[in-house]
């Protein structure tokens, strides 16, 4: 199809008719991949790090500023009212989004880095014990380990690991002491970046809630292909970043469970979250939630655009997005299984998250993806800041393959193609 | 399918069959540093012995990356019988070349000459010549 | 001039011809000013909270999403190493316009609010000790007061606050031990978004320096209509925020002198700021500068925003900004002083700020700045996040004038007749 | 220059004439409850005396913008010689009516209809009425 003749003005919905994703039309929505001598060709096999923009989220950031920009939150003029008016809009629009009971739950971030540094300052370095234990996984990006290792050191708190089992899942029965009394809290990720691994997340926040142990989901990987409902989940807290769905870089989300709003203390202190400034932090009041949250001037064009790929992200619809990516990726994992100099890490139940990461006994990986990324296949080689589980998998780098909606079954055989090209380069 | 430029015959040959390399321990050599970089997971050693002033054997071993390896492989031979000053002005053209300033190299070294274009992989090009210097500055020459 | 006449590729250099700024001109260059009811007759004076956007950095951040968006830092294929080029190209940009020595000390953080709790956090914390003094002064917003008061009552240090004297000057004089080895750092507003007051922060920075005290300069309200250049001011810190000067909301600037570098812990733990994640941060090697200050995935479209909004500015000049709206402040004011029940608080002596402050005996502030919202300026009312200093001028709030780069004579006789409108009302 | 929707002749004249308010202490009120808004430094208080069930007095001081000084005078208009179940009543209509939802309030608050667009003046408004529900709940009336 002429991706010329798609005006800006056309709905997302009519690109996906009948509910299948035509990852042709879908494509046709992201200006990137018809304006670039480098991306006109590519097959863009690096979602898992970013997402690329459609039009729909690039035009809300473009209006945001070209028509109703102006302070959030401070102004008593009509095009101030606007602007607060639509920076609230799109933080009930992440609130549908989650599921949320309230806005006052759903906090704007920098990012899902950012907002789980703030759960771990903010939240739990006031009442971790030493002695007590904070679980994560093996599978943590360390957005989700670092900041959690720091706290436990501040504390004299222990970090522990839940382990892998072989097929690549949370080994839960391994460690007893999970759902005792001498947990802390749980921050665990959803989807794992590296392994694609979907984790029952509903299962655990179930049974901490009966312990009452807090539980943060990264859900920065899993947002794109599964829909979040926080009320159905339980969770006490949850992140994930905007630029990982489509939307604009700079911005993400925190929700806080109405009951642990004021178990939370802010941790970046300025212009709009105080109501009071006394002379005594004791006696300074923070502004309501969720703004005593939100130091420093509100960023309207990144929720905005945050909002909007909201719906472009349920237009398509995560079920239908899931669908598609997995489709594409027991294809690719179907493929890559004949090569015996290739071992495949990512668990072939767990495909539909769209992740497929290798390693190859001969070609290191970052020599694989140079490879590939100048046969115009864009993917990822590294520890994917993963270093705990690559350390566990025993290697110090994987290829990583990750799919979305706008990738097609070309984009697998130039997969296959450019592995082949390397392997004769390395033979 | 377009060319790889970075991987052309002299870089693969070396990677390949990377000169100076051994697989057990380096212990026949004087003086022996390691070099690595988490980031990539690439982690050799370069060990090396003198007499007076002049490198006369160098080796490396480990593992990392083609550019990595091929690059340690090109220095232990552009550096074997030469004296320590010279082997520290090349690291620092080196350095600079690999920067993309307009500094001479030996040819030796020229086939990492596409790298220049990939900032990405500067450091795998480096790390055999940052432990180098490293180990002529412990023992100062 | 008419404004469709306009195209999108002209530069802004010519919107400066003679160096003078020709307001109508360069109002040109921000396409709010054309394009929404709201806006299209709007006076908008409430440019210290935050400014308006111009096409060249709307364009600019487009570009990065629709020609060169990818992952920063972590990819091998060729779109990847443009996009961490342009990044790294954006980190020169602002190198260059603070006039920084290396571009490991230029850091971008979510906001100048962000900025500032880093350094209180990472940097001071560690070092405060009980009884020490931190200096800040009474005309500081509450970012870069708040942060301060919070790491001092967490050591036992003491916030001392330089007071004004007369002028609406800081009052050095009054406060003996300020450069004195009692004190722990120096923390101070280049210009004050209330008053417009202007510090001499170069001098400060210097008998400072003496004393081997640190100093955190906030230029969040001064990088617009000042040149700025760390190596001449000798500070240790350098904060301000992208949205003020004309780039994208949710980005800020931390510069970080590269002798203090290796003093400051990173705040935010996460992706791309650790080489080596060992099981204990002690053995935990943090990435070099400035990247260990950059937890999660870089904000490039922030980034490119910014750079380009650099551009702009020096497009204009920082000088020829000042002569402009100083000039436009002095007519206001004068107009203003006629008005006896007007009182006003900006220091006369302190007009090339742009920022004309005042309360009236018998209107609110926010009854002022609704109907003056009503007729088509935009001004701000309250206490601006400077409560300290509203204690001290013993009213809860002013109403602020802020004047830009695209503000006319029109606008300012748009406040007047607005002023006189509303007296008329509340007569 | 455009109408200022807000500022209403009735809005305005019990701002230039507020009913029921003070200069001196509220001391002879048997409840007094003090409400303030640090953002825009309104700061209020209102007292009132009970019969009863009904509130036979009611008085308020302080300083507030215009729409908190009418709105406090118009509230005390509203709620002398009620009952307290009344008053409530009142009170959370109003704290809807406000929000934009469409329900019934006396006649008598109607001029504070503008502020209903005005999301960044509701604070000011609700500020008395919140102030004289804290004081019932607290003689549990
Ligand atoms: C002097 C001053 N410092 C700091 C800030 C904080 O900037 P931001 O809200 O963008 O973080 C502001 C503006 O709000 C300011 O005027
Ligand atoms: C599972 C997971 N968690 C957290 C993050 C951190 O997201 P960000 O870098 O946008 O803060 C990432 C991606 O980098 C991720 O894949």
């Amino acid at each position: 199809m002429n991706s010329a003749t798609l005006s800006k003005t056309r709905t997302d919905k009519q690109s996906n008719l009948g509910g299948r994703i035509n990852p042709e039309r879908v494509k046709a929505l992201f200006p990137i991949f018809r304006n670039n001598e480098l991306t006109r060709n590519l097959s863009y096999l690096d979602n898992a790090a970013t997402s690329q923009k459609p039009e729909v989220v690039m035009q809300a950031m473009d209006d945001a500023m070209r028509l109703f920009h102006s302070p959030v939150n401070r102004g008593f003029y009509p095009l101030a009212e606007q602007t607060t008016t639509r920076y609230e809009q799109a933080r009930e629009r992440l609130k549908s989004f989650i599921g949320a009971e309230t806005d006052t739950s759903v906090i704007f971030t920098a990012s899902a880095t950012d907002s789980i540094n703030q759960v771990a300052q903010g939240f739990l370095l006031a009442r971790l014990k030493p002695g007590q234990n904070v679980w994560v996984t093996r599978m943590e990006h360390h957005s989700n380990y670092l900041p959690w290792q720091d706290v436990c050191e501040k504390s004299g708190a222990n970090l522990r690991i839940i382990e892998l089992n072989s097929a690549g899942e949370l080994d839960l029965d391994r460690h007893l002491d999970i759902f005792s009394d001498t947990t802390a809290m749980i921050a665990l990720t959803q989807t794992s970046n590296v392994l694609g691994t979907t984790n029952d997340v509903g299962a655990i926040c179930k049974q901490a809630k009966q312990m009452h142990i807090p539980v943060l989901i990264d859900a920065a990987q899993a947002v794109v292909s599964n829909t979040i409902n926080v009320q159905q989940l339980g969770c006490d807290f949850l992140v994930f970043s905007a630029h990982k769905m489509f939307a604009p870089t700079g911005i993400g989300l925190l929700y806080i469970a109405p009951d642990r709003l004021d178990q939370v203390q802010p941790v970046r202190l300025g212009g709009g979250m105080v109501d009071f400034a006394a002379d005594h932090i004791a006696d300074t009041t923070w502004s309501e939630a969720p703004h005593r949250f939100e130091a420093g001037s509100p960023n309207l064009v990144g929720a905005v655009g945050f909002a909007a790929a909201c719906d472009f992200v349920e237009s398509l619809g995560q079920a239908n997005i899931k669908t598609h990516i997995g489709e594409l990726a027991s294809s690719l994992y179907q493929q890559l299984s004949h090569y015996p100099n290739l071992h495949l890490v990512s668990p072939a139940k767990h495909l539909s998250s769209g992740i497929v990461s290798f390693y190859h006994d001969v070609i290191h990986a970052h020599d694989l993806a140079q490879i590939m990324g100048d046969s115009g296949v864009a993917v990822r080689a590294g520890h994917h800041c993963a270093q705990p589980l690559l350390k566990h998998l025993g290697v110090s780098s994987t290829l990583r393959i990750s799919i979305s909606v706008y990738n097609t079954n070309d984009d697998i055989r130039a997969v296959v193609n450019a592995l082949e090209y390397a392997e004769k380069v390395f033979a | 399918m377009s060319d790889s430029q970075l991987y052309k015959a002299q870089l693969l040959d070396h990677f390949k069959k990377p000169r100076n390399k051994v697989v057990g321990e380096l212990s026949t050599m004087q003086i022996v540093k390691r070099g690595s970089n988490p980031r990539c997971g690439d982690d050799i050693e370069v060990g090396f012995s003198l007499t007076g002033n002049i490198i006369h054997s160098i080796q490396f071993r480990g593992r990392g990356c083609s550019v990595c390896i091929a690059s340690a492989s090109m220095m232990t031979e552009s550096t074997k019988g030469q004296s320590a000053e010279y082997v520290k002005s090349i690291a620092a053209q080196m350095q600079r070349w690999i920067a993309g300033e307009d500094v001479n190299i030996p040819d030796m070294l020229l086939p990492l000459e596409a790298v220049r274009r990939h900032p990405a992989r500067k450091k795998c090009v480096m790390l055999a010549w940052h432990a180098l210097v490293e180990g002529m500055d412990e023992c100062n020459v």
